[in-house]
């Protein structure tokens, strides 16, 4: 049982992330609600209507976006099109079969500001294969961005980043959870300490502890599940 | 660098092969060039073969045509009517060739047929069964192997002639296409007129790629009939004799009747499960004339296989062919068509001679058994017995 | 001939013909779940078991000795197949390792033809096997009894090979979790060469022991091909047993088809084929899934 | 914002240049069968283009969506029988009406088995195409009584159609079908070309590079797939009813696994996501098949080489080549 009578209610805004041990089903929990596995048992409500096991495009449609552990992004597509065509997606117009890409320019303008903001602009042109891993790891989240998210679930953005790429992502995390909800499933510690409003710890599937980082980092329980029972 | 290396190698190969098309060789009298499609490969490729081997002899011996020397230009069907089709064009068009000969399959046949307006030569089939050539279009012949009909009448015949024959339960099975489907239905339509017992008239048919007819042997085994007419394609005929002979119809006492001339290279590979076959047909290596004689011996001298029915028609054909150039007096296709109408040949298989009126031949024909093989100089060890001879009026269909 | 004996030669021929299929749906399950190579040649390759032991019996060796031989060649054939062009393809996307082995199809199909030529051949199966046994009532051939037990022997031999010995058992375990078994230190690439070979001496086998039952021409292997694919598919990837009941399923749908003469019989075994792809993607007993 | 700079996109939009190169070379190849008037020529090149068409329809699934069709002349041969069908029985004279039923029915045919098709992807697509690809194959032989079974559709009339005053058909002046079928073919690649460069034609690129990341991103993949499916089903029947009035015959052959492994050879050769690439792709085939064939029967071992070789070493096929010699020119 990766997740057994878990529990969680994530606020409108803010960052909310979850740590614990691997294998503490915390990617699982997060494949549940964006429906990459389907639920076994128990129910997803967002908004208040329940969205248990609805397709993923359908979830995407309703707000729920989301990153992968491994970077998943369209590789032979340019940096640009990588974005624009989730903001298309989002916005509309795929079905005009005649109409050039061009002719979308509220998509091309939005996408022009994701790519400011995630200061990906003078990568524009390139194959995203090309970029480097850090960068991909960015441009995943600017993809997740341009489904207009209400909640963004990021599963280990900063996995194999420098420090400073880090320290730029976690800014930016930091900013975007003003507007909407984030979600963070992390191992980075002092990051998550620093930017976290509030923390939920995972444990053999079930919640062993939530609250802000201060309280986590002085709770008992929280400290066991890491570093096992002294005997 | 490996990838550079790589790519001029393939243009090189690519620019060599255009190069070997363009440079014709360019020929001091003009030659006449006479199309020959056959098939080499696939399932019949003996019999095209042979098929070439009988046009290649008859341009030997004819050698000229209106006074210019005879190019023969062969190309491969795949017993593929649209590859054909694409053949057909390419040595019309392409080669400007002025006649078209050969085809093994009804299907081939057919489709050439059907585009022969657009190529406007004449077209004389060898080796096609199928009763849609009589009277189909004043451009195409056939001087080949008996029709369906035909080979219905013969068979018919031959079995009410052969009293070991006569009183037994025949199993029909055929392979399933239209030239299988005709020959079924003449023979059981005949046969029940004749007084001659058939136990499925709902015949059954067989797929042409079909390799495994154990559960085919199994069903005649069940239906306990004595006697199998089967319309396959030459080939197959021994394979069909060979699996038969493992479940031990032959041992049983079956006989077979073939609706299509076993060829001699064929049963060879069967062995002794392919004695006991009759069929009637037009020729077989054990037919006695001074014509017949001569023309195996230069045969077996010149290609070192068994003469078949397949090369003596396509011989024929060939020499009816150039003779009715030579009497057209020119490569005019009209001209050609109405020589054709009503030439005759005096061949291995005695005249053979293209009806006016419906383009066909007629000519007499054989009633075979194979049996194991007398002494003879082709190192054969399955001949096709001649036990009866038709005259051609016999065999029709009237004129 | 009474029922009964109707009833025996179906189920026989059925039986002679789905232990065919499994041979060759076997070998090609093992390569594709080993490597995840769907090798379009693999009809080819039975067709050049047929061959090569055409050729062997027809040099004079007896019969049961060819039929170690022509595996053991035709394993040979594949090892140089494996290193020269497979191998080259371990990190291409599975669409051109499609199309490379239909390329690979096509060569080998020609080399058929111009080392053999085209007309059908026939192997000389020794004496005692041709005749007749009469079993109720109907006289099945000796021969096509000894291929159900040559056919049952291999897959015993190959079941014991998996489950026993020890390069069975990582051939086994990999098909379930190639990394895990690359962790344990064994060399992947290894596995990939001896799952091909394993696989190409299956198509030799299947293809000796069903050249006498069938003809051996240069177009035996592309009907064989598709009635494989047919049978990994409903029998499910990765898995003896589905295979096992699904080429019995076939042999037994093909007979019936050709012994009743439903013209339409096949149609219904693509769609079950169709059905299940659809809808059920692990076949009837399959674990792994065709990504 | 600084306004919105060109988009930065990987297919090269049609400068002017490229333009005027383009109707040049159309208005060429348009005058061809005039300058040269061997009629061999015309109706290969009239038969290249058809199966050109039929390579492009197919390099719209495996191009722009990645999905592999083993036998997509399947549904050529449903086109075409449908237009003889048409032909035959309900009206010899209506060539348009014809092909425009053919055309259709094609797609209506291709629906159903469209929408079971999306529901995989990969290698279970591509057996699953198999799958209904022999199916429609046995059905076409073993119904003999409309089919004509293994010897394929007869008697089918060819109407001379008046096309601006010309008598196109088989037996018509072969060079009025190879203008009929040059113009049909043009417009299929124009419009087809368009669509691959709209915003639904960027959706199939998405969904080909990433399928998972493309459902991740709000596109609902099987949806689009079906949309790609069915657009590459129309042009295969287009292309089945050019291939009837040009051959005047159609046959179970022509629907067969093995023919249809060929045309996924002719978009290897031409090269993948270009789509006139196909096209050169289908010439290079038959010429390889007819030429070679009549210089030695072993032309399949040939083919089988030219095939691994290119897979090995030049996978973006002959035009991808193109692009080879500008990245080389480049570094």
């Amino acid at each position: 049982m990766a997740t057994n009578r878990l529990c969680i209610e994530f606020e409108k805004t803010g960052l909310r992330s979850i740590i614990g041990p691997n294998g503490a089903g915390k990617t699982t929990f997060i494949n549940i609600i964006t429906g990459r596995i389907p639920a076994s048992s128990g129910k997803v409500h967002f908004q208040g209507a329940e969205i248990t096991n609805k397709p993923t495009h359908e979830l995407v449609k309703l707000g729920i976006c989301r990153t992968f552990q491994i970077t998943s992004i369209f590789n032979n597509l340019t940096v640009f099109e990588n974005v624009r065509i989730a903001k298309q997606a989002n916005s509309g117009g795929s079905l005009r079969i005649f109409s050039t890409k061009k002719s979308l320019k509220k998509v091309a303008c939005d996408t022009w500001v994701i790519l400011e903001r995630l200061g990906l602009k003078d990568l524009a042109g390139l194959p995203a294969k090309n970029m480097s891993y850090g960068d991909q790891r960015i441009l995943e989240v600017a993809i997740a961005l341009a489904g207009d998210p209400e909640i963004l679930f990021l599963d280990e953005p900063t996995a194999g980043m420098s420090p400073a790429e880090t320290k730029h992502i976690s800014d930016l995390i930091k900013g975007l959870s003003k507007e909407i909800s984030i979600v963070l499933v992390e191992h980075d510690m002092d990051m998550v300490m620093r930017i976290s409003d509030k923390i939920t710890v995972l444990h053999y599937g079930s919640i062993i502890a939530e609250g802000a980082p201060e309280e986590i980092r002085t709770n008992q329980l929280v400290r066991e599940a890491y570093l096992g029972k002294d005997t | 660098m490996k990838k550079l290396l790589v790519v001029t190698i393939s243009m090189f190969s690519m620019f060599f092969a255009v190069l070997m098309v363009v440079a014709q060789p360019a020929a001091a009298v003009e030659p006449v060039k006479i199309g020959v499609l056959v098939p080499l490969t696939g399932i019949v490729a003996q019999g095209g073969l042979e098929m070439k081997y009988g046009i290649e002899m008859a341009a030997e011996e004819k050698g000229k045509v209106l006074g210019r020397p005879i190019e023969l230009l062969v190309e491969d069907t795949q017993i593929k009517p649209p590859i054909a089709v694409t053949k057909a064009e390419k040595l019309v068009y392409k080669d400007g060739c002025i006649a078209l000969i050969g085809v093994f399959s009804s299907g081939v046949g057919l489709a050439i047929a059907a585009n022969i307006d657009k190529l406007n030569v004449p077209f004389l089939t060898t080796h096609v069964m199928t009763t849609e050539f009589y009277n189909l279009h004043p451009l195409v012949f056939r001087s080949g192997q008996l029709a369906n009909d035909q080979t219905a009448v013969g068979n018919v015949k031959g079995i009410l002639s052969q009293p070991e024959l006569k009183n037994r339960t025949y199993y029909v099975i055929v392979h399933d296409y239209a030239w299988g489907h005709d020959g079924g239905e003449r023979f059981i339509a005949l046969a029940k007129q004749n007084g001659i017992k058939i136990y499925n008239e709902s015949y059954d048919k067989a797929p042409t790629s079909t390799k495994d007819w154990s559960s085919y042997i199994s069903k005649i085994k069940a239906s306990g009939a004595d006697g199998v007419y089967m319309v396959l394609i030459t080939n197959v005929i021994p394979v069909f004799a060979k699996q038969a002979a493992d479940f031990g119809l032959q041992a049983k006492g079956v006989k077979f009747v073939s609706g299509a001339a076993p060829g001699p290279v064929e049963l060879e590979a069967g062995g002794e499960a392919c004695y006991g076959i009759f069929s009637a047909s037009d020729w077989s290596w054990d037919v006695n004339n001074p014509i017949s004689d001569k023309w195996e011996k230069a045969f077996f001298a010149k290609y070192k296989t068994i003469p078949s029915d397949a090369a003596v028609h396509s011989y024929v054909g060939a020499m009816n062919l150039f003779n009715a150039i030579d009497k057209a007096g020119s490569t005019d296709p009209k001209a050609i068509a109405a020589a054709l109408k009503g030439i005759s040949f005096e061949g291995p298989y005695g005249t053979v001679r293209i009806s006016a009126k419906d383009n066909c031949m007629r000519n007499d024909a054989v009633w075979t058994e194979t049996v194991a093989a007398p002494e003879n100089p082709f190192g054969a060890k399955v001949s096709m017995k001649v036990l009866k001879t038709f005259k051609a009026a016999e065999l029709g269909p009237p004129e | 001939m009474s029922g009964i004996a109707t009833a025996v030669d179906i189920t026989l021929n059925s039986l002679v013909l789905g232990g065919v299929f499994l041979i060759v749906a076997v070998g090609l399950n093992i390569i594709y779940g080993l490597s995840r190579v769907m090798n379009l040649a693999h009809g080819s390759l039975y067709a050049i078991g047929a061959y090569t032991g055409y050729t062997i019996v027809s040099l004079g060796v007896n019969f049961f000795v060819a039929l170690l031989l022509a595996p053991i060649i035709v394993g040979i054939i594949g090892l140089i197949i494996e290193r020269i062009v497979i191998a080259p393809m371990r990190k291409r996307s599975m669409i051109y390792t499609l199309i490379l082995t239909y390329g690979l199809m096509f060569f080998l199909d020609g080399l058929i033809k111009y080392v053999w030529g085209n007309e059908p051949r026939f192997v000389a199966i020794p004496a005692f096997m041709r005749e007749t046994i009469s079993i109720f009532g109907t006289h099945y051939p000796v021969f096509r009894l000894t291929t159900l037990v040559t056919t049952a022997a291999v897959m015993i031999g190959l079941m014991l090979f998996l489950n026993k010995t020890r390069i069975g058992m990582i051939l086994k375990a990999a098909s379930t979790i190639p990394e895990m078994v690359s962790c344990l230190g064994f060399n992947m690439n290894y596995i990939h060469i001896g799952a091909f070979i394993l696989g190409c001496a299956l198509a030799g086998v299947a293809g000796i022991v069903a050249g006498p039952l069938t003809t051996i021409d240069p177009l035996m292997g592309h009907e064989m091909l598709i009635s494989s694919f047919v049978v990994i598919v409903i029998g499910g990837l990765g898995s003896l047993r589905g295979a096992v009941f699904a080429a019995l399923l076939i042999g037994l749908v093909q007979t019936l088809a050709e012994f009743f003469i439903t013209d339409l019989a096949m149609v219904i075994v693509y769609m079950m084929m169709a059905v299940i792809l659809a809808f059920m993607p692990r076949g009837l007993f399959g674990e792994g899934k065709f990504e | 914002m600084s306004g919105s700079p060109s988009m930065p996109d990987s297919h090269t939009s049609l400068s002017p240049l490229k333009l005027i190169g383009l109707v040049v070379l159309f208005i060429a190849l348009a005058l061809l069968p005039f300058v040269w008037g061997n009629r061999f020529y015309i109706s290969l090149i009239t038969e290249i283009m058809i199966y050109g068409l039929l390579a492009m329809s197919l390099d719209v699934l495996l191009g722009y969506t990645g999905l592999l069709s083993f036998m997509h002349n399947a549904y050529l041969g449903i086109g075409a029988y449908v237009v003889g069908l048409f032909l035959i029985h309900v009206s010899p004279t209506s060539l348009w009406l014809a092909c425009l039923v053919g055309v259709v029915f094609t797609g209506l045919v291709a629906l159903p088995v469209g929408w079971i098709q999306v529901r995989t992807g990969g290698l279970a697509f591509a057996l699953l195409t198999l799958a209904f690809g022999m199916m429609f194959y046995t059905i076409v032989w073993k119904w003999y009584g409309l089919t004509g079974g293994d010897d394929g559709l007869m008697g089918v009339p060819s109407p001379d159609i008046q096309l601006f005053g010309w008598s196109v058909g088989n037996t018509g002046n072969p060079a009025h079908m190879y203008l009929l079928t040059l113009f049909v073919v043009a417009i299929a690649l124009i419009l087809t070309r368009r669509i691959i460069s709209s915003p639904f034609g960027a959706v199939l690129e998405a969904i080909r590079e990433n399928e998972e990341r493309a459902a991740f991103v709000g596109i609902n993949v099987r949806r689009y797939k079906l949309f790609g499916w069915m657009l590459a089903c129309v042009l295969a029947g287009t292309a089945g009813a050019l291939y009837i009035l040009c051959k005047g015959y159609i046959g179970p052959v022509t629907m067969s696994a093995f023919a249809g492994a060929g045309v996924l050879m002719m978009v290897l050769l031409g090269g993948l996501g270009t789509l006139w690439g196909p096209i050169v792709g289908a010439g290079i085939f038959i010429y390889i098949q007819d030429y070679i064939s009549t210089m030695t029967e072993h032309w399949e071992i040939f083919l089988g080489i030219v095939v691994i070789f290119l897979v090995l070493f030049m996978p973006t096929g002959f035009v991808g080549l193109g692009n080879f010699f500008k990245r080389l020119r480049k570094d």
